[in-house]
């Protein structure tokens, strides 16, 4: 029962209640512009579940989300597990709130004749988009695992920027030999005659939300509102379940056009991966094991989970929707 | 009694001299600019020396281009930014003159403070950038301050290598006449140092756009920056380029501007003198 | 001495303070401004790390760079990565210097240039160096191609457009003095117009130093792998800003380096001109 | 320290015991351009000052102007020992030194425009008067480099005239100007001193210039610079050019000044040839 | 065209319908600086030029120097045409000119340098010629800034002479130099001209000097400048100024001019009033 989890932290919250909705704006503030990892706030609002919760929600990116929220222009941040564990180690003061995926795919494209990471060797590969993406370390262990361990070649890493279109197209342009890939490139990669080598799925915490403290002393009830918002469109775009193509696909890309995104590539597939929504988990999930994970995988100071993190928030908020904080079972690709 | 009487003036018709002159120049400019494009178009759409994702051809930018420039969020963007650039360029036309001048004329505040203006003149800005943001925030305050701290430099410094070169004779000349102080800045070293000053000026507005742009990109919402950054990250550069030609097209028209100023202001800095003689 | 009151006419430089450090010699007054460096530097820890007036993980204070950098040091990573750094730098400034002095030269001595080419320079120069990224990227590669070609570009304009605003400013009665004496139109460019230009290339030059520092840091910033730049955007990334710090201290100082340098040749081969600030 | 109650028999500038010396930052040399300079000048006196070029006489005005700090020695003027430029001395300078971005209306008007004057409503009128003084009424909206040599001169002239001040310092003013106008004007400036009681410093090469302007020349001498000699001209006034040339005082004076002006000229070069 | 056969008896420099008009691009209007000069000049004449300050002497002689492109007329040196200046003709001019950046001894070789003539071996010793002539031994290695203004000019009239052309052009180039080295130089010049058959045409302020070079003096007159008088001087050389003076055709030129010129700035203030 969800219910007789005690919530980390001081948090509380009355039984099975939060208070009235308040009318609040929220800021949150992403990396970049992004379908895969950053639409379902568009998908939140554009089903009017903010507007529900009382509250009005805008979009920013920034160059550096810890220094936006840590500044109070954004309330609420989202980066990388490891960043946000770094800032928070740092001192900036902000709070875990939720966590944003709890499955990650690793699927990597090679170009059209290679078949063996030998064939690397002398050649430049894409694992990230900027230096020091934490990103990249995970990428270069599944690719290890699955064969492809590229600190038997002497490969140049480069970084090409950090949305996965641009590698697309210096990998199409044959300017690098390797790259990693998300479901809206598949089209234009398999077009190509790309040799997909590597395609698994592994339990990861991608991205943490982080909410400033004072922000998050002031609006409790605004917080969790936002969450169980969130949630609805995460779970809105999520395929019904593993293999299947997602039933709200076309609803879903109209809004992601309707807000700036060009999507003339997904109209036309009908892959289940086509809005990589099996990738996030509904609920917003964030334990002990996810912190860890990050911080084992990423080779990070250790940091204690139970004094750096409260999860109440997000638990009030799923126990409103009636799911539990957990993570995905099974782990299969599609 | 005077050997002076008034002058014998012609006036030279105006029009006959423009068309052999400046007219000239700039149909000239045009035809290379028109070159260029050729030659751009020619590279990427027939030869295809360089693929067009890359660097997408003439046309393709120019068909951006027209798209950009009908979309009504194209302007509420280009109105925040230039709102934002102007008020940047002109704290930085103020600060960068007065400073400059203060730097270039007393001895003591060249030997202490130029190398540090030379210091933060070679700071990477996006060092700076997480301090902006933890005071100013995300928005206006920041880029403007981002525009102010890479347009006030130039200005600064060429501002104080002309108040160096100012001539001596007529600074004593402005000395025996009774200027000091504020005088002696406002009225010889302010005009004697305002050639070096414009090239500062201009330059410091050219890269204040660019600050204006990053500082769109440090976070927020709205601006032209915003619109490149999206364009930037779907990696269509057709729109990219056509976003920069807008920068370029507003840079371009700050100098006009300038150019304007200067005739109007110092009609005795004849910039072509040389060349005549020459 | 004041440089711009030859010795004895510098009457306002001999009081008070002014009149101290007017007085004090090249030595003097590099330990002066050491000391306001020092003083600047315990100003900044007192604020950030005492006081912690903002945050140091966006900030840190001086000793938390010290540490960064000592951490540099040790990893190695610093003298590879420096060594890359320093090498595009001069490949490209020595680019930007060989194509940027006879293009000023053509732009400020003749009218047609000046006419048709200013245009187009000035615009190149006012495109934002991140326009050029993807395109650099495309045509040289990841490796130090790209580095090297914003270097250039970035150097390039202020080397160009000042020395050609400098020789468009030369005295016409100079120019007026070589023709009569036989001065071939080559004799006036080297003889008259380059020299007398030269106060302005040197601005320019000085200039241009900075933009190729910082140029260069932003070409590393994305793409490459190695650099000064790759360090300072891998040690922000993971919230070593302490290091990234360490490293962009560095880069600043081999930036206002340059620029020293820059001056001081500038008095080696214009000894003539009567500029000798410090500053410059 | 001059006392007060002697400030009328003192006279109106003193310049004592100065010397320049120049720092050559070339060759790390300084070269002695004037030693030991003594000069008293009555108010309302009219000094001129001749000698060979080099000998440092721009050197000693600009000393006076409160321009150059003598290396030793001081300049009083008036009782208070000069250390910067006051309204009391205004200059005309050999290079002219005119404003380029001013047209010669405003080049002349600078001379007054940091005293209040300009408050007071017939300052117009006055830089008026003083280009026509100088011949150049038709030309105020020109700028510098829009006029020959001799009419950048004569505007340098008429912006220390119309200054009105105390003391004139003139270093060569008529140097560029033609012959003609060079009369006219040497008849003007010595009409407006003797009208007006100004005390004036009048640098020349011209020895008949010397003669028929001053109350009293002072000769230079060179390496270094000093004062050979100091002659009164006992010559009435107003003197004519032309009719000075037939008074055998006027005659003998300029005789007496070649002679020691070539003196001077054998005698440096015999010690010169020696270093 | 002139005839080949016919050159020896045609003048040097032939100045035809010369008019000169500077724009000013300020206000968009052009000034008639001088119009319809007409002036011949043989081989070896030595003509002075006087005339009221701005009336276009500065101009002309740039016309004949190829640095100033006339309006309207042609100037002919030894039967062509002028289109640029050429190493027939050499120029003082009278803002000196000097390149800041080089000392007096290398100002000095400018004049040779652009000649192939610093491949003949004496180059070294002919500019130390030169800079001796003009009295600045010593300070052959001073840069121009170092200099007082009269030692400057010298700087620019040893870099014509060094250079030996067959015309000299010489703007006001004793107008900054004290009247004893000016004596001591006109001598020198004159004495180098004689001997080596030298063109010169030498503008002046002075009417005496102008006497005392030339064998032809020229008188402009301004607004526009022209031509007023062309008067030949008859006097026997070497003349002395304190020689001449005793003259009595010396002191009747001089009057004659003085009265020339009064008069035209008479005429030219009367005819100015009307418009
Ligand atoms: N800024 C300077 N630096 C070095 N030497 C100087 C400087 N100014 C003048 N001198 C030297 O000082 C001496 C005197 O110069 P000054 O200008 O006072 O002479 P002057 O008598 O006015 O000469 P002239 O009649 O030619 O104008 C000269 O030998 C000159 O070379
Ligand atoms: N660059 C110029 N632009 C406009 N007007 C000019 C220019 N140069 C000369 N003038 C004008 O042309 C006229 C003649 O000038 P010029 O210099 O030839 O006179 P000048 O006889 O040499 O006088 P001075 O004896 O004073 O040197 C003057 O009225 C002057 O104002
Ligand atoms: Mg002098
Ligand atoms: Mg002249």
């Amino acid at each position: 029962d969800p219910g007789t989890e005690e919530p980390a932290g001081g948090v509380t919250f009355p039984e099975g209640e939060i208070g009235p909705a308040e009318d609040a704006d929220i800021t949150v503030a992403i990396p970049f512009p992004d379908i895969t990892m950053y639409s379902m706030y568009e998908v939140a609002t554009a089903k009017g579940w903010y507007e529900e919760e009382g509250l009005t929600v805008e979009v920013i990116t920034a160059d550096n989300v810890a220094a936006a929220v840590s500044s109070g222009s954004a309330d609420i941040g989202v980066d990388s597990a490891g960043t946000v564990i770094e800032a928070i180690r740092g001192g900036v003061e902000a709070e875990l709130l939720s966590g944003h995926y709890c499955r990650q795919n690793f699927d990597f494209a090679v170009q059209p004749d290679i078949t063996s990471v030998e064939q690397l060797d002398g050649t430049a590969v894409v694992l990230a988009g900027q230096a020091g993406d934490p990103a990249e370390f995970q990428r270069a262990l599944a690719l290890k695992e699955a064969g492809w361990d590229l600190s038997t070649v002497n490969v140049e890493i480069v970084y090409p920027g950090p949305d996965s279109a641009t590698w697309r197209e210096f990998f199409v342009n044959d300017r690098v030999s390797l790259i990693p890939f998300y479901g809206d490139d598949r089209p234009a990669l398999e077009e190509y005659g790309a040799n997909i080598v590597v395609e698994s799925l592994q339990n990861w915490a991608n991205d943490f939300h982080m909410a400033g403290s004072a922000w998050l002393q002031e609006n409790p009830n605004s917080a969790v509102r936002f969450l169980r918002a969130t949630m609805k469109a995460v779970d809105f775009m999520v395929a019904p379940s593993a293999g299947e193509v997602p039933t709200n696909k076309d609803e879903v890309l109209d809004i992601f056009e309707a807000a700036d995104f060009d999507v003339a590539d997904l109209r036309v597939q009908d892959n289940p991966w086509v809005l990589d929504g099996h990738l996030a988990c509904p609920n917003l999930y964030v334990d002990e094991e996810a912190w860890q994970i990050t911080i084992d995988t990423q080779s990070l100071q250790p940091l204690d989970f139970d004094e750096n993190v409260d999860l109440g928030y997000l638990l009030k908020a799923q126990e409103l929707l009636g799911i539990d904080n957990e993570g995905p079972s099974e782990i299969a690709y599609p | 009694m005077t050997a002076t009487m008034p002058l014998k003036i012609v006036r030279p018709s105006r029009s006959a001299r423009r068309g052999s002159g400046e007219g000239r120049w700039r149909l000239l400019l045009a035809g290379v600019v028109l070159a260029i494009l050729l030659l751009w178009e020619a590279a990427v759409s027939w030869l295809q020396l360089v693929p067009a994702v890359f660097l997408p051809p003439p046309t393709a930018v120019a068909a951006s281009f027209l798209e950009l420039i009908v979309r009504p969020d194209f302007w509420s963007a280009f109105g925040y930014s230039l709102g934002n650039l102007a008020i940047g360029v002109v704290l930085a036309v103020v600060i960068g003159v007065v400073v400059g001048l203060a730097v270039g004329w007393f001895p003591v505040l060249r030997f202490t403070v130029a190398p540090f203006l030379w210091l933060l003149y070679s700071t990477p800005k996006v060092a700076l950038a997480p301090l902006i943001i933890l005071i100013l925030g995300l928005g206006a305050a920041s880029q403007i301050a981002l525009v102010l701290l890479l347009a006030v430099f130039p200005i600064m410094l060429n501002t104080m290598e002309g108040a160096l070169t100012v001539n001596r004779s007529l600074v004593n000349a402005g000395r025996v006449f009774g200027a000091n102080g504020i005088a002696l800045g406002v009225k010889v070293l302010i005009p004697g140092t305002l050639p070096f000053s414009l090239v500062g000026i201009q330059r410091g507005a050219a890269l204040g756009f660019t600050g204006q742009v990053l500082g769109e990109f440090l976070g927020g919402a709205g601006g032209l920056g915003h619109l490149l950054e999206r364009a930037a990250f779907d990696f269509q550069m057709d729109d990219a380029i056509a976003m920069v030609i807008v920068m370029v097209i507003i840079a371009n028209l700050t100098l006009t501007v300038i150019g304007l100023l200067r005739k109007r202001f110092a009609p005795w800095h004849d910039d072509r003198a040389t060349v005549k003689a020459g | 001495m004041s440089s711009l009151f030859a010795a004895p006419t510098g009457l306002r430089a001999q009081r008070g303070v002014a009149g101290f450090i007017a007085g004090l010699s090249p030595r003097g007054r590099a330990l002066l401004i050491a000391v306001e460096v020092v003083l600047l530097l315990l100003l900044w820890q007192f604020l950030v790390g005492t006081l912690g007036l903002v945050n140091a993980v966006f900030f840190p204070p001086p000793l938390d760079v010290a540490q960064g950098f000592a951490e540099l040091v040790q990893q190695g990573t610093l003298a590879q990565n420096a060594a890359v750094s320093v090498q595009s730098w001069l490949t490209g400034f020595a680019i930007a210097v060989a194509i940027g002095v006879p293009l000023g030269l053509l732009m400020g001595s003749s009218v047609p240039v000046d006419r048709v080419f200013g245009p187009i320079a000035w615009t190149l120069y006012a495109a934002p160096a991140v326009a050029y990224q993807p395109l650099t990227k495309a045509w040289f590669g990841f490796g130090t191609g790209p580095v090297i070609f914003l270097i250039v570009i970035s150097a390039i304009f202020p080397i160009m457009l000042n020395l050609a605003a400098g020789i468009r400013t030369t005295s016409p009665s100079l120019i007026r003095a070589a023709r009569v004496y036989g001065g071939s139109r080559m004799d006036v460019y080297r003889k008259i117009l380059l020299p007398a230009a030269v106060p302005y290339l040197f601005a320019g030059l000085r200039q241009g130093a900075v933009l190729a520092t910082i140029g260069m840091v932003v070409a590393e910033l994305t793409g490459s792998s190695v650099g000064m730049g790759a360090v300072i955007i891998r040690s922000a990334n993971t919230y070593n800003t302490d290091q990234s710090f360490a490293a962009i201290m560095l880069i600043v100082l081999w930036s206002v380096s340059m620029t020293q340098l820059v001056g001081l040749v500038e008095r080696w081969l214009a000894p003539w001109n009567r500029r000798k600030g410090a500053a410059s | 320290m001059p006392d007060s109650a002697e400030n009328v028999a003192a006279p109106l500038i003193e310049v004592r015991g100065v010397t320049v010396r120049y720092d050559i930052a070339r060759t790390g040399t300084s070269l002695m351009a004037v030693e030991g300079v003594n000069l008293d000048i009555a108010e309302g006196e009219f000094v001129t000052v001749l000698g060979p070029s080099g000998c440092g006489k721009t050197t000693v005005m600009n000393v006076i102007a409160g321009l150059v700090q003598p290396t030793e020695g001081t300049v009083t003027v008036d009782g208070r020992i000069v250390t910067g430029p006051g309204p009391d001395r205004a200059v005309v300078f050999q290079d002219y030194a005119l404003l380029p971005w001013r047209s010669v209306f405003d080049n002349v008007r600078f001379g007054l425009e940091m005293q209040s004057t300009l408050n007071s409503g017939d300052w117009r009128e006055r830089v008026q008067n003083a280009i026509e003084l100088v011949g150049l009424a038709g030309f105020e909206q020109s700028y510098p480099r829009e006029l020959s040599g001799g009419m950048q001169q004569r505007v340098g002239l008429a912006r220390a005239i119309v200054a009105e001040p105390r003391i004139l310092l003139m270093d060569e003013p008529l140097g560029a100007v033609d012959a003609l106008t060079r009369e006219v004007m040497r008849d003007e400036i010595e009409k407006l001193i003797t009208a007006t009681g100004k005390t004036v410093i009048f640098i020349t090469h011209s020895i008949e210039e010397a003669i028929l302007l001053g109350d009293r020349i002072v000769v230079f001498k060179s390496h270094p610079g000093a004062v050979l000699e100091e002659i009164t001209v006992d010559l009435p006034r107003p003197r004519s050019e032309r009719g000075a040339q037939s008074d055998p005082r006027y005659l003998e004076l300029r005789d007496h000044l070649w002679d020691v002006l070539q003196n001077e000229a054998t005698a440096a070069s015999r010690g010169g040839q020696g270093s």
